[in-house]
């Protein structure tokens, strides 16, 4: 059974469609990559999901068979969905530390403390600033801190925007494969909106591509890969 | 001058520095909490001082219940400013500065809906804490008896306040709540929730703060704004608006140079010489005398 | 030399963020400086940029010292940058954003505006004219009148490249310039650059793609833990092992 | 060939009506209130600029309003000096206070700010209250010589006008500076100092800018107010005068133009028009629970709702008639 | 058509209450009784926010626009001086209760401008007087506020003392609001005091009887006619035993007029007058007979009537404008004794 499943997604702002009717679904167990052109609409969708932003009437977004349209966020996130949003969004004033425990609300207490370590084991960068102030973290290590929230979280479906930007190479390919990981151990399911499309095929099942607001291409990956729009798209110069 | 009469204007300078302490104590948490300003809230010292000379000195209700209902109503009190004034402020675009004047105009329109009920005539508070001429007498120095309840509840609300919002989730909630309301909505907080305890919380603490200072400032207009309302304010900011401890610390000193500014230099210019170092400390400690760590961008 | 950074070190409490740092920038090149995060790229570039002061050590432009310098003066001088987390003027519009970055162009005076003379009314139309060119340039004339709040990420972006051409700067800071942006994209990107360089625009860069660095940049500065550890070409970088063990990763991308 | 314009037709009206005022209300109460208006506006539109555009805060404008008031009163009175020179010193005095109190803006922000402000206000209060041989302290200061051209004092009429002409200039300068680079600099710092100070704005320089500007306005404004009323006393210049002034400024609308002129004639009849027989205690209730109303309702202040009455919709602010026009000519051109 | 200007809001919103109650119950007497010339007599209350600014703005509306036949108040010296012309530029009668010697008629020489209460020059000549002939002060310590009205009554106490060839050893300021005079009464000790004088409001009034209660400082108090009231016992509680004060009025005055309008006042209102109540009581009933007397409202005709022909008895004994346009001079001195204010003397 899909774990997610979405009917007819539209969302506008101030009129203007961002999504025109986009239809998808994600299975359990499964990751899922998102690609598309700057302004597709790729952040929109994951906002639409976790309940940022309003969706038009006909939209229907199913996360285990129950509608969660027009539900607070903080109760989309309750039922364990977990985003990292664009851009790095730490709170500035709160202290790496507590910027984990903040994100650990929903795991079980005796749970919290051995997530929030994993993390620092993940991110050493992070394990020598515990109680800096985020705000005045470097951009990648807040970069880190913001994917660091998600994994303490027990969250069964992740959906990351943009994890690879302002990253180094090297933390990039830890991530990657820390995600691919994780997702086997504990049979996450991801959603992945990547540009960097080298990184995040290799890891995904499935791939959607939108653009200007609508699904264009959709298959597995050996489907998907050789056709001319992800070529031209992602590897135009290699 | 004998050194027994400086420790006592010491002691009396620490004793009145606690009650701007305890105003401050309210303005420090809403600002961890929602970073927000809210002038209204300095009315809850007023109404709580009067609903409780309402419900015990008129109506003659025990004290405890008086008790409870005055912090209970004022504790609404601080919803409805929330439902009714901060919601719709930023539901149309509102920002700090908006908030702000609502809310000294909440405060104006207390002070006179006070009067209409209740008249200019401040009231005398009645004797819970002691009575006027009641003193604890230590080391040729004298206090009222009600400071010592004031010092008291001071250190258990601090201590209170300081554990919430540092060491608890909830209180790292509302601090996460308060710097970016979106991501913590997608951490899974209920920042509904957590907005409605800010305010509940800000209006309870001052609240309780007005039935103990009322027999210091009697059951006056003067709980509901001027001057206490200006001095909680400066107490917190001089601690930079960051933790319960430094308000507390802020108004005790501001209370001890006042008294100092009184008994060595001059009682016409004691508050321009209490604003001038108060000015002085935030021009060279920009974000309150016990921040130390430099923020960036 | 159009930059040239001595003994460059920053301490924030107990984090040095910058340790002695010397750095030069040739007239008319680009210069990479790429290093693990957190290893104080964007630190350099807030001092550069007068945005930081250092702790000690001395920043020359043109062989001139600017280090006690403020930022607008420094912006003033030829020196222009854009942020890493970028920061627009989210109140004012695409064009505005432009236009702001213009004030150093206009030589009338404060009675000019209260007697709202001819003069200034020419030069508001000229300054307007240059900022919508630059627009264009960039891709954003459609998008003039938006709020940049309405823009997606990429042309944010762009945005923000467009307000600091706006300085018509000498030297130009771009704290990763292509993050978040689709190949094609930051192809265009690498095209602006190659462009400005043509023009003679002196770029200092960092970036974590290396595609990226290796089709702009002529020199590369590589930093870690606030050092510089190596310079040089990108091709001699790339297989510099310690660069690869502090930033690239075994498979480098 | 067009349509009659009603909205414009109306507006001349309303402005036809502003001119000829003193001579439609022959009611001394009612033409004092409108001078008294008049200096609340020039005042509250120093406030709209200071806080609406440059984005600052002041909680202690009556500190500005009362130098310009007592500096006034002290050169014509106790020196004998003609009134031009006292307002020009009052407005001089102002300035330079509004530049000392825009030193600690540099560091601070917003709030810490407003509490500084506040500090000003009542150290200025205090000082009117103490310094007696100057400022006649709580007695207050009596005997201020009436403004007069030639040989005729000034009645409410002649204050009127000049008042009148006195805020079409100051609207007039706010709104050019509003529209032009200074304008746009000060819009770009209060959105990002350190993104503006790297495009080459001089953050310092443009908040001082703005301090000198409002306490300059709140200046004359006082010494306007000092001629008007003839006496002084300190209970004028105290933090809730401040904070009326700045609830003058939005309730107007602080990105609005003619929001310190909407809000000062607003607040200034509001009361008085309360003051219904029996009302004596209500009235304050009533304005303050209307201020309270407009904010909440209206963030945006009163004056947005009524250009959007004449003009249908509001103008994103910063943007220029010139660029406007250009723009379309633009548009115009491509399609 | 009467108007009434008095604060109640802001700092003399304490006042502001008495006045109106004191004027309410005048007015109701009178018109019950047939009003004045057979007419009704409507008055207006208006609010100066203890402002002379806003007083301005009030005392124009009533004169200007709502034209009324005499106005009553502003209540605050500096008010009364600033408003003072106007009244004489509509030609009518203005009278306050406010007691600051500067608007003597002496001084001012305005026509239409009368006082319902004895001035502080009166009252605090008294008190310094008592103070140092009965209490037998000779290093006085002063308390006092930082109103006009206490700065007034501060110049004559120095005046005063100063004719006894007395000096007053330390003056000391506590601003309304304060709520710690520990510094100032330290100070007032050093410099070696043997008696207060208290020249503040009543909370603040309050405030320093409770803490020299506090520092155990045994000298006799003496306050002057804001401290002779129930807004200052009530605050200060047992702390205000033996406290001696001046004042205007005293409702436990066995004068039958007295006592006639205290029981008249406690039945309307429910408690007891002060001397604001009933100085506006006695004003109202003069306005009602000079216009009888007058035969007219006219404001010329009835300053004229108010200034020379009238006499007339009211609560405080015969009122009669004398050369300072003050209607009385009638003052007490009486002392705390933990339940009301007992007489010692009263003085004409
Ligand atoms: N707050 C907003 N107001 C108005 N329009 C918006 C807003 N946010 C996004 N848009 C518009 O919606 C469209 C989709 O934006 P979105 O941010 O989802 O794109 P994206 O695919 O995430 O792009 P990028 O790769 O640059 O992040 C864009 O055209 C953008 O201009
Ligand atoms: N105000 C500050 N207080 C304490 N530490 C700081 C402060 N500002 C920066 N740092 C630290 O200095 C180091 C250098 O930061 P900087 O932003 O220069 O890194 P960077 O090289 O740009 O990294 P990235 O590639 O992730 O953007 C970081 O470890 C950061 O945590
Ligand atoms: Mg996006
Ligand atoms: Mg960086």
């Amino acid at each position: 059974m899909s774990l997610l499943k979405i009917r007819n997604l539209a969302v506008s702002y101030n009129g203007i469609p961002a999504l025109k009717k986009v239809s998808f679904e994600i299975n359990k167990g499964e990751v899922v990559s998102v690609l598309g052109p700057n302004g597709a609409g790729k952040t929109t969708l994951l906002r639409a999901i976790s309940g940022l932003v309003k969706c038009e009437k006909e939209s229907e977004i199913l996360y285990k068979g129950k509608n969660i349209v027009g539900l607070q966020a903080y109760k989309i996130a309750r039922m364990g969905i977990a985003h990292v949003p664009e851009g790095r969004q730490v709170f500035p004033d709160l202290s790496v530390q507590e910027n984990l425990e903040v994100a650990s609300v929903l795991t079980s207490l005796n749970r919290r403390s051995g997530k929030i370590q994993k993390v620092y084991e993940l991110f050493q960068e992070l394990n020598s600033r515990k109680n800096q102030p985020a705000g005045t973290l470097s951009g990648g290590e807040q970069q880190m801190l913001a994917i660091g929230r998600a994994l303490v979280s027990d969250s069964e479906l992740i959906m990351v925007d943009e994890p690879s930007m302002g990253l180094a190479p090297v933390i990039i390919s830890r991530i990657f494969k820390t995600l691919r990981q994780i997702v086997q151990e504990q049979n996450l399911t991801l959603l992945l909106v990547e540009q960097n499309a080298k990184l995040s095929l290799p890891l995904s099942d499935r791939i959607y591509v939108l653009s200007q607001g609508r699904i264009v291409l959709s298959g597995t990956v050996d489907e998907v890969k050789d056709s001319d729009l992800i070529r031209q798209m992602y590897f135009a110069r290699e | 001058m004998e050194t027994k009469d400086i420790l006592q204007n010491l002691v009396s300078g620490i004793a009145i520095g606690s009650t701007y302490g305890l105003i401050g104590l309210g303005v420090v948490f809403l600002w961890q909490s929602i970073e927000r300003i809210n002038f209204a809230n300095i009315s809850s010292a007023m109404l709580s001082a009067y609903l409780f000379y309402t419900f015990y000195s008129e109506i003659g209700m025990g004290f405890f219940i008086s008790f409870v209902l005055s912090v209970g109503i004022v504790a609404l009190y601080g919803l409805g400013l929330r439902y009714l004034i901060h919601e719709p402020i930023t539901k149309r675009g509102g920002g700090r500065l908006e908030f702000v004047v609502a809310t000294l105009m909440i405060c104006v329109l207390w002070l006179n809906v006070i009067i209409v009920f209740y008249g200019g005539l401040p009231k005398p508070f009645p004797p819970v804490f002691g009575k006027a001429t009641d003193f604890v007498r230590f080391a040729g120095v004298s206090l009222p008896v009600v400071y010592f309840y004031i010092f008291l509840v001071v250190a258990i609300l601090m201590a209170f306040l300081h554990f919430l919002l540092r060491k608890t989730l909830v209180g790292k909630s509302l601090r996460a709540t308060a710097q970016n309301k979106e991501v913590a909505q997608l951490m899974g907080v209920n920042v509904n929730l957590t907005t409605s305890l800010a305010f509940m919380l800000s209006t309870t603490v001052v609240g309780i703060a007005g039935i103990l200072l009322a027999p210091i400032y009697f059951v006056s207009l003067e709980l509901g704004g001027g001057s206490i309302g200006i001095k909680g304010f400066s107490a917190a900011v001089m601690a930079g608006l960051i933790d319960p401890y430094g308000a507390v610390v802020g108004g005790i000193l501001l209370g001890i140079i006042e008294n100092f500014s009184t008994l060595f230099i001059s009682s016409t210019y004691r508050d321009v010489i209490s604003f001038l170092i108060l000015v002085a400390v935030l021009i060279f400690k920009p974000k309150g005398i016990f921040v130390w760590s430099l923020h960036r961008d | 030399m159009i930059l040239q950074a001595k003994n460059l070190t920053k301490v924030f409490g107990g984090v040095i963020a910058n340790k002695e740092i010397n750095l030069n920038v040739e007239e008319g090149t680009v210069t990479a400086l790429i290093g693990p995060n957190g290893s104080g790229k964007t630190t350099f570039i807030n001092q550069v940029s007068g945005v930081l002061k250092p702790t000690s050590g001395q920043i020359l432009f043109k062989d001139k010292d600017i280090t006690s310098l403020e930022a607008h003066d420094i912006s003033r001088i030829g020196i222009a940058r854009t942020f890493q987390k970028i920061r627009l003027f989210e109140k004012l519009t695409v064009i505005e954003n432009v236009l702001v970055a213009r004030r150093k162009f206009f030589k009338c005076g404060f009675l000019d505006i209260v007697f709202h003379t001819k003069r200034l009314k020419n030069e508001e139309k000229e300054q307007l004219d240059i900022a919508l060119n630059l627009l264009q340039r960039l891709g954003l004339a459609d998008e003039a009148w938006k709020m940049p709040g309405e823009l997606p990420y990429g042309k944010r972006r762009a945005l923000e490249i467009a307000r600091a051409l706006a300085l018509e700067p000498k030297l130009l800071l771009l704290d990763e310039p292509a993050a978040g942006m689709t190949r094609n994209e930051f192809a265009s990107i690498i095209d602006i650059i190659q462009k400005l360089k043509e023009q003679g625009i002196t770029m200092l860069l960092v970036e974590h793609t290396m595609a990226f660095i290796r089709e702009t940049s002529d020199k590369v500065y590589v930093l870690n833990f606030g050092e510089v550890i190596a310079e040089g070409t990108f091709e001699e970088m790339e297989h510099d092992p310690a660069v690869v063990a502090a930033y690239l990763g075994e498979e480098s991308v | 060939m067009r349509v009659v314009n009603w909205k414009k037709i109306l507006l001349i009206i309303a402005l036809a009506l502003v001119v000829v005022y003193p001579f439609l209300d022959k009611n001394d109460y009612r033409l004092y209130l409108a001078n008294r208006a008049l200096i609340h506006s020039i005042l509250a539109s120093g406030l709209v600029f200071l806080t609406g555009f440059a984005g600052q805060i002041s909680l202690g404008q009556a500190g500005f309003y009362a130098i310009g008031a007592y500096t006034s009163a002290y050169i014509t009175t106790r020196l004998g000096m003609p009134i031009i020179l006292g307002i020009v010193c009052g407005i001089l005095l102002s300035l330079g206070a509004g530049l000392i109190l825009s030193i600690p803006s540099f560091k601070l922000k917003a709030f810490f700010l407003s509490l500084v402000t506040i500090a000003f206000g009542q150290i200025v209060y205090v000082l009117i209250l103490n310094l007696q041989s100057i400022t006649g302290g709580p007695y207050g200061f009596f005997g201020i010589p009436p403004m007069k051209v030639g040989q005729y004092y000034f009645d409410n009429k002649g204050y009127y006008y000049t008042f009148l002409i006195i805020l079409v200039l100051v609207i007039l300068i706010i709104y050019r500076i509003k529209n032009s680079y200074l304008g746009r600099s000060m819009f770009a710092i209060n959105d990002d100092v350190i993104a503006a100070e790297v495009c080459g704005i001089n953050s310092k320089q443009s908040k001082i800018f703005a301090f000198a500007l409002s306490a300059s306005l709140a200046g004359l404004a006082g010494s306007l107010y000092a001629h008007l009323a003839g006496f002084l006393s300190p209970e004028p210049f105290t933090f809730f005068e401040s904070s009326n002034f700045v609830a003058m400024a939005v309730v107007g609308g602080l990105r609005n133009i003619l929001g310190g002129t909407i809000g000062g004639v607003i607040l200034t009849f509001l009361p008085e028009f309360l003051r219904f027989r029996g009302w004596e205690n209500y009235y304050l209730i009533v304005t303050s629970l209307t201020v309270v109303l407009v904010v909440v309702f209206m963030p945006n202040g009163l004056g947005n709702i009524i250009f959007k009455l004449f003009r249908g919709k509001t103008h994103s602010h910063a943007i220029h008639k010139e660029i406007t026009t250009l723009r379309k000519e633009k548009e115009g051109g491509t399609k | 058509k009467v108007a009434l200007c008095a604060p109640f809001t802001g700092l003399g919103s304490i006042l502001g209450d008495y006045i109106k109650k004191g004027a309410k119950l005048a007015v109701e007497e009178i018109n019950s009784t047939g009003g004045v010339l057979g007419e009704q007599i409507e008055l207006t209350v208006y609010d100066t926010a203890a402002n002379p600014s806003t007083a301005m703005n009030v005392v124009r509306r009533a004169l200007f626009s709502d034209k009324v036949v005499a106005v009553f108040g502003p209540n605050m010296s500096s008010a009364v001086l600033g408003v003072h012309q106007l009244a004489q530029q509509a030609k009518t009668p203005m009278l306050v209760g406010a007691t600051s010697p500067s608007f003597r008629f002496t001084k001012v020489h305005n026509p239409f401008l009368f006082r319902l209460r004895a001035d502080d020059d009166v009252k605090v000549s008294q008190l310094v007087k008592y103070a140092v002939d009965v209490l037998g002060i000779k290093k006085p310590g002063v308390i006092y506020g930082s109103t006009d009205y206490c700065l007034a009554a501060l110049d004559v106490a120095k005046r005063e003392f100063g004719a006894r060839g007395i000096e007053i050893v330390d003056a000391e300021q506590i601003k309304e609001g304060e709520k710690d005079a520990t510094g100032q009464l330290l100070k007032l000790k050093n410099a070696g005091f043997d008696g207060l004088i208290g020249l503040t409001h009543e909370p603040e009034a309050a405030v320093v009887v409770k803490q020299l209660r506090q520092l155990e400082i045994d000298v006799p108090i003496i306050g002057f006619s804001a401290w002779g009231v129930p807004a200052f016992t009530d605050l200060a509680g047992d702390a205000a035993i033996g406290v001696y004060s001046v004042q205007g009025f005293n409702p436990n005055d066995s004068e039958l007029a007295v006592r006639s309008f205290v029981a008249h006042y406690k039945s309307k209102w429910g408690e007891e007058p002060s001397d604001p109540a009933q100085a506006y009581y006695d004003g109202i009933y003069l306005l009602a007979k000079a216009i009888e007397i007058a035969n007219s409202t006219d404001g010329e005709k009835l300053a004229e009537v108010l200034s020379n022909q009238l006499e007339m008895y009211g609560v405080q004994g015969m009122l009669k404008c004398d050369e300072h346009h003050n209607f009385t001079s009638i003052c007490y001195i009486s002392q705390f004794d933990g339940e009301s204010w007992t007489i010692i003397d009263k003085l004409h």
